[in-house]
């Protein structure tokens, strides 16, 4: 009898719980939640959301409860009835065709009406953004406005973002489930998706990730969005829009709008811990020489898979744009913190700071799995200290 | 499994069917789902290869070097008829083995005779299963002289995996045909072996029918 | 099947096996066997997948966990998946379809029984061929559905896919030769009187998966075909630089892989269709209807496949189309809900282990269904694939339907497999264990999903809200490695220890459980003659099966006893005594399955270098195979 | 197929076990006008694909489809006498070459290797 009730309390208690985390889903608590309105795009997916969930819900609780009710009522007890020989009900059969199949219509017609209406053409005057998916990181591109960037999005509120999703290499999937919903970033092929973010959303930032499985690092293929109202972005846009400055001194000027840091909710700092055993003196990093620093963009190889618009020795596209790395919050797909000892054992040894990352061990004496032995060129931990100086002021 | 052992026990069946002459149409159901992918591969590729020779139209490389359309209707015409009448023969192969008990009525012409000769209808079918075969070698060999190999494009990959699939199958055709005629020549195919040359034959036809299907969506359609 | 008649007489004597005796295994030819040797192979795959799913969910315990590296990770979950797939669930329906479909029948054995052997042995290599690389860090990693082009060696260069595309492709032989098998069984080895539409239902939906495996495997083999010739001769089906489309992969795994999940449920469906009759003491609610929408469950799978591929940007009216139909499948599926709770309805309930197992199932898959439904709405599955919603669902629709109905069978079943009881106490902890596990490792995964999870991945960051969700799935999971080992226990056990079963222990109603448990060699002395739905019902409990169709009423009473005879066992005859005709046993199957293996695999050779070795070794696996072949087939059977 | 038993169980003792309940079959003759017939429609079709104005008519591919398609029907029903076997083997054959046909059809659709006009 005691397992009887247990058998009877478990569904009852999923269903409490399932409300009960639906409601807080809301919240802070859940940063990537995907229900909320903060798009045009995820509004209507919404809709469509919770007419799915009262259906089946509704499928739920009558489906159980049919269960229940039959296993307790007809349970064999000692002086019970006997068992009814019945072998079929045609009405019956037709009444539980025709339900499931009058609620499939009701979820049917918005799910078609919601298809076409989110895989519309773009609205005239979007915002063009081109995403291209590398293993494992995300470059973006503003063709209209020159910017090409890595990682982190910046998005004007009130203006719909048109993406063109493409990719170098294998697939991956571009989702920010606060936005709305993923599309695949399909080799060979250019694949679209637009929303708009809501007018009235604050400067904010999102969470973004790569959701089809890529190969080493797809669990570290993140990227950060920025909501920002329209001035910030042009002003973003404006500095973006322009090379560096070379050489690279301090005195570089407005670096136009970045999002402040202390702006940055937790969940958008990144918190992987640095791998053990690459070590680093991160007293050397106070004295950097950004000048030496630059040279060693030379002696690292670093100029044979990056660009910095400015420096015409870095122009190669095989990884993410430089050219204003410091205005940037995070490094190598949203994995770590942008600052300056975290880049400077990320220079050191990118394989181990990230698995399967396509980025050379650079770190003298470290071990490059590339040529199965230590690096015995590459750079000492000053020379490191004096690019990371030089990277630093590119704003 | 000894179809002599089966008809000494006379197996209860449910149908009255032969098991294998059931399992034979299942594998040949099996086989319509088999070459449906690989045709479906052939179309969905076609016209999508980035580098010549082509199958239809001429080609010129960087170099300048002139690629002609490089399937040969005519020669894969003669090869079609070939293997259409290697389908004849196989039926006549299975009438022959089936009337062989029965008596040849008076003054019956060579038709008549010749019918009855399981082992020359075989043997047909399995030397103009060769002859297309033949024509296959022929044809690969003389793509890959053109340029064309199963890595230089999409076309060259689908094109000669579609047709080489056919083409094993053909080959385990012909050497199903030889133990048959082998078998025949041995101790004798007779009406008690009818399912055998049966099964045989339900296979050699689908192999020409999934031809009939190739040739006209890989060589006549453009 | 070239078949060539050599008939060598043989003395009779030759035809009866050997019980005991790893020879005797290997040159099994008797499906009662093979279906052990399916069980107890699929039950260790079990345990493996099982084992790598424990190690998936301890490193995602918790965020930035170092248990296992990236590299490690993914290997696991592509080999959890594929194991699970393919060496647990398929081989364990398989176990059913081998021993029970020849005995719902009342036939002696399959229709060819060394192709049966042969299916099996194909299985084993197959399985150990693409398990053992784990052992070495060198296992597939491409996921379990190998997305072209990072399955291609442009992006995979290691010996990691080949061992997953050959694999496969061994395993797929396996598949097909069994499905031809069963086909031809069941339309042609039914005993006298048992029309189709008198077949046990486990029966009939073993039938029907038979028909998928058939159209569902050559889509996947000439896909992991294209992927071979790819990997090791250079043809372009997925090279990218030639202009491959990537998509074609995903349509091809596809038009297979959708069939392949309704390859995986149906014979659970049918399982639990004999457990819960038996139970209620009722006949099954509305048998036609379940064998209809059976047939529709699995023709409308065919159309259905692209409800995958919601995000690859097929177009507003594909995924309408995909959307629609997708949908529809819900309705065959809920009848089966409706009628399995109308079968309860108006018995008498008795909960057994299986019987609990099954009532799970109805509600634990229901779940998992409706999920399926929330996927089949294409905006709405775009927030939700490749997230751990995903997962979710099809975990409440594999374990919450396909294992509980096959932990349902073993149950059910193995009286009937073994003469005894597994142990009711052990049971009930397993089922307790079982159910509270699953839906706690399961159902947070909702959760997970909706709150921004994706899935196949390593690892997370902390602070995304993800924390106490992924903590209660590990949870859960290390309950279920509780359940499972009490599992294991009890099924060592209870073959030596458990209650002595008589030949109807449960009161069921078909066949096999008319004859004695273990079944003989000959499973039934005399082909019984079937009059009806119930023959057992008819013997036992006539009142029960009133009302329903009966053959030769006229003729002769439904009550006959002679219709179908209850074989008590007083003494233990064997074919030879009895003069029943046996296959001989032969191990042709074996070292022909061994030499097919060693063909496809030899192309790994291929990989160091040595081309020459490696021919050697595929052509003279090839000439084995073909010699086993011909000796083989023309070798008498009986 | 569910033959009563008692009738069922005869038909396999004797001979005509593959053919039970199949009709007559045709003779050698029309085996050979099959043939003949069969050479005439694959001439059709060569020499069709030599004529320019044909090649480039929107005929020319439902024709030649339509050529194929009745070659094949022809060697399934007379070569591989599916017309006179027992209906079970055109179940097993006919039902999965439904969904191999509607497979290519949907893959060539879903690649825009066809399309409908609306
Ligand atoms: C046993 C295996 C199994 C079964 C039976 C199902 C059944 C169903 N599945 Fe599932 N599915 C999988 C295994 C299975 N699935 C797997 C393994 C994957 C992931 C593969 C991967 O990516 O790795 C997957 C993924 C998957 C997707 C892709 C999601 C994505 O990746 O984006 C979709 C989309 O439509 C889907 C839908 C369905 C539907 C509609 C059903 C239906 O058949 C369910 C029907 C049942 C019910 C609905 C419940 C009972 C019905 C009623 C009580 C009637 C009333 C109900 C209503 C009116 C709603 N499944
Ligand atoms: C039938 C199929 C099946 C079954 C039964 C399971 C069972 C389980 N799966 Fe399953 N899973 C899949 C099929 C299945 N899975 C598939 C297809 C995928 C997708 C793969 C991919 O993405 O490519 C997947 C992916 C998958 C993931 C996602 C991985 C990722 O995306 O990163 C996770 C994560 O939690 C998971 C967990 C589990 C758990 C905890 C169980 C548990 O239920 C396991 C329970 C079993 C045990 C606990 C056995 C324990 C026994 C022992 C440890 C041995 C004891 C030994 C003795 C006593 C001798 N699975
Ligand atoms: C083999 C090519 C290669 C070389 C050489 C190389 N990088 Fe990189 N770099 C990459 C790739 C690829 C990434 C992206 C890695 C990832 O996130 O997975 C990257 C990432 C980075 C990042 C983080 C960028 C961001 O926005 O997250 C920095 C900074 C960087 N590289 C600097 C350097 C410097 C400095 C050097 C020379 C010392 C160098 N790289 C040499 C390929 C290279
Ligand atoms: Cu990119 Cu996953
Ligand atoms: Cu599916």
């Amino acid at each position: 009898m005691s397992m009887l009730r247990l058998r009877q309390a478990a569904p009852a208690l999923l269903l409490a719980v399932c409300l009960l985390a639906i409601t807080a889903c809301g919240g802070t608590e859940y940063p990537n939640s995907t229900f909320n309105h903060h798009t045009d795009f995820n509004t209507s997916i919404d809709a469509l959301w919770d007419r799915l969930l009262f259906w089946g819900t509704v499928v739920f609780v009558v489906v159980e409860l049919a269960l229940l009710v039959t296993i307790i009522r007809y349970r064999k007890r000692p002086g019970g009835p006997a068992a009814k020989q019945i072998h079929g009900n045609a009405a019956l059969e037709i009444t539980w065709t025709a339900i499931p199949a009058v609620i499939l219509v009701l979820i049917a017609i918005p799910t078609v009406k919601t298809i076409f209406e989110t895989q519309a053409p773009a609205p005239a005057g979007a915002l063009k953004v081109e995403v291209i998916g590398h293993q494992w990181w995300w470059e973006f591109r503003y063709p209209e406005l020159g910017i090409t960037t890595a990682n982190e999005l910046y998005l004007p509120v009130g203006r719909t973002a048109s993406f063109e999703l493409k990719t170098v290499d294998v697939i991956h999937s571009f989702w920010i489930p606060q936005m709305g919903g993923k599309r695949d970033l399909i080799t060979n092929k250019t694949n679209f998706l637009w929303f708009t973010p809501n007018a009235d959303l604050a400067s904010s930032a999102w969470n973004g990730f790569c959701t089809e499985y890529c190969g080493t690092s797809h669990a570290n293929m993140r990227f950060r969005v920025f909501t920002v109202q329209p001035d910030e972005f042009a002003s973003w846009a404006a500095h973006q829009a322009k090379p560096a400055v070379y050489p690279a001194t301090d005195s570089v000027g407005s670096t136009g709008y970045v999002f402040p840091a202390e702006m940055l909710p937790e969940h958008t700092v990144p918190k992987t811990p640095i791998p053990a055993g690459l070590e680093f003196d991160d007293s050397l990093l106070e004295g950097g020489d950004p000048v030496a620093g630059m040279t060693n963009l030379m002696i690292g190889g670093c100029i044979g898979c990056h660009t910095i618009d400015g420096n015409p020795m870095a122009q190669s596209p095989i990884g993410p744009n430089l050219t204003h790395i410091a205005s940037r919050h995070t490094l190598a797909g949203g994995l770590f913190p942008n600052d300056a000892p975290t880049l400077a054992r990320w220079l050191k040894n990118a394989k181990k700071m990230k698995p399967g990352a396509l980025m050379n061990v650079v770190g003298r004496g470290e071990y490059e799995p590339l040529i199965k032995a230590n690096v015995d060129g590459g750079l000492d931990d000053k020379q490191i200290a004096d690019l990371v100086a030089y990277l630093r002021l590119l704003k | 499994m000894s179809s002599h052992a089966d008809t000494a026990h006379h197996h209860y069946t449910t149908t009255g069917l032969e098991h294998r002459k059931l399992a034979i149409w299942a594998f040949i159901g099996s086989e319509c789902m088999l070459f449906a992918s690989l045709i479906s591969t052939y179309l969905i590729y076609k016209g999508r290869s980035i580098v010549g020779p082509f199958p239809h139209t001429e080609w010129v490389n960087e170099a300048g070097q002139v690629f002609k359309p490089i399937l040969d209707i005519p020669v894969t015409s003669a090869s079609t008829f070939v293997l259409l009448m290697s389908s004849l023969a196989m039926v006549l192969a299975l009438q022959a083995v089936q009337l062989k008990d029965t008596p040849l009525p008076a003054g019956a012409n060579w038709w008549t005779r010749i019918q009855r000769s399981s082992q020359t209808w075989l043997l047909a079918t399995a030397l103009l299963g060769m002859t297309f075969l033949g024509f296959q070698a022929y044809e690969f060999t003389s793509f890959v002289h053109e340029g064309l190999t199963i890595k230089t494009n999409l076309f060259g990959s689908t094109f000669f995996t579609l047709t080489g699939f056919h083409g094993a199958h053909v080959t385990a055709g012909v050497l199903w045909l030889f133990t048959l005629l082998w078998i025949d020549r041995t101790r004798g195919l007779g009406p008690k072996d009818e399912l055998i040359v049966d099964i045989a034959a339900l296979y050699w036809h689908f192999v020409d029918v999934v031809w009939i299907a190739i040739f006209t969506l890989v060589y006549l359609i453009q | 099947m070239a078949t060539i008649a050599a008939p060598s007489l043989a003395s009779a004597g030759d035809a009866y096996a050997e019980n005991s005796g790893i020879w005797s295994w290997i040159t099994t030819v008797d499906h009662k066997r093979i279906g052990t040797l399916y069980l107890w192979t699929a039950l260790f795959f079990f345990l493996v997948g099982g084992f790598e799913a424990v190690l998936i969910r301890t490193q995602l315990a918790q965020p930035n966990m170092g248990f296992v590296s990236a590299d490690t990770y993914n290997q696991l979950f592509t080999m959890h998946g594929t194991t699970m797939v393919f060496l647990a669930i398929m081989p364990l329906s398989a176990a059913f379809f081998n021993y029970l479909i020849p005995l719902q029948l009342g036939a002696r054995d399959v229709a060819f029984p060394r192709l049966n052997a042969f299916s099996y042995w194909v299985y084993l290599f197959g399985g150990i061929f693409i398990t053992v690389p784990i052992l070495f860090k060198v296992a597939p990693d491409g996921g379990w559905f190998g997305y072209a082009p990072l399955t291609t060696t442009q992006f995979s260069a290691g010996i990691n896919i080949d061992f997953w595309v050959l694999g496969l492709q061994i395993l797929g032989v396996s598949s097909l030769a069994a499905a031809f098998n069963f086909i031809t069984t069941v339309i042609n080895m039914r005993a006298p009187g048992m029309t189709l539409m008198r077949m046990p239902m486990f029966t009939w939906m073993s039938f029907v998966v038979q028909f998928l495996v058939i159209l569902a495997f050559p889509v996947i083999t000439i896909a992991l075909f294209f992927l071979m010739m790819d990997r090791f001769f250079g043809t372009q089906f997925y090279a990218i630089a030639a202009g491959a489309d990537p998509l074609l992969w995903q349509h091809l795994f596809w038009v297979f892989g959708h069939p392949e999940v309704y390859i995986l449920i149906l014979p659970a469906f049918g399982l639990v269709s004999e457990v819960l009759p038996t139970f209620s003491k009722k006949p099954l609610f509305g048998y036609n209807v379940m064998v209809y929408s059976g047939i529709m469950i699995g023709t409308l799978g065919f159309g259905v496949w692209a409800h995958h591929m919601f995000a690859v940007g097929m177009g507003a009216v594909a995924d309408s189309i995909f959307s629609l139909m997708t949908m529809l499948i819900a309705i065959p599926t809920g009848v089966k809900i409706f009628n399995w709770i109308a079968t309860m309805w108006s018995g008498e309930i008795r909960f057994t282990v299986p019987m609990k197992f099954a009532i799970a199932l109805i509600g634990m898959f229901t779940i998992g269904g409706i999920s399926g439904v929330m996927h089949s709405s294409p905006p709405a599955d775009l927030q939700q694939t490749d997230s751990y919603f995903i997962v979710a669902h099809f975990h409440y629709v594999l374990f919450g339907g396909s294992i509980m109905g096959i932990f349902a069978g073993i149950y059910f079943y193995f009286p009937k497999m073994t003469g005894r009881f597994l142990d009711t106490t052990l049971g009930n902890w397993h089922f307790w264990l079982n159910f509270i596990g699953f839906n706690l490792a399961f159902f947070p995964m909702h959760f997970s999903g909706l709150l921004g999870m994706p899935r196949r991945i390593y690892t997370y960051d902390a602070g995304q809200g993800w924390d106490l969700f992924n903590l209660t799935s590990t949870i859960g999971t290390y309950i279920l490695v509780v359940a499972t080992s009490i599992f294991v226990w009890n099924f060592l056990r209870s073959r030596t220890r458990g209650a002595v079963a008589g030949n109807d222990p449960w009161g069921a109603a078909t066949l096999e459980w008319s004859i004695p448990s273990p079944p003989p060699e000959y499973n039934f002395a005399q082909i019984p003659e079937v009059t009806s739905r119930y023959p057992l019902w008819d013997l036992k409990d006539p009142a029960k099966t009133a009302g329903i169709e009966h053959s030769h009423a006229d003729a002769m009473t439904i009550t006959d006893a002679h219709a179908v005879p209850m074989h008590e066992e007083t003494e233990r005859h064997t074919a030879k005594s009895l003069g029943i005709p046996m296959p001989f046993p032969t191990a042709k199957p074996f070292f022909t399955a061994l030499a097919m293996c060693a063909m496809i695999g030899g192309l790994l050779v291929m990989r160091t270098g040595n081309m020459g070795l490696a021919l050697a070794v595929m052509i003279g696996s090839a000439a084995l195979m073909v010699g086993g072949l011909y000796s083989w087939l023309t070798s008498p059977l009986e | 197929m569910s033959h009563d038993p008692k009738h069922a169980a005869p038909t396999a003792a004797h001979h005509g076990g593959p053919h039970a309940g199949e009709h007559a079959h045709p003779d050698g003759w029309t085996y050979v006008k099959v043939g003949a017939i069969l050479t005439i429609i694959t001439i059709i079709e060569v020499w069709a694909y030599y004529i320019p104005a044909l090649v480039a008519s929107p005929f020319f591919n439902p024709s030649l489809l339509i050529m194929s398609a009745v070659k094949f029907a022809i060697v399934v029903m007379f070569y591989m006498h599916l017309k006179y076997d027992h209906k079970l083997f055109r179940v097993l054959f006919t039902g999965p070459l439904i969904i191999a046909m509607g497979t290519i059809v949907a893959l060539l659709f879903l690649f825009h290797q066809l399309s409908v006009k609306f």
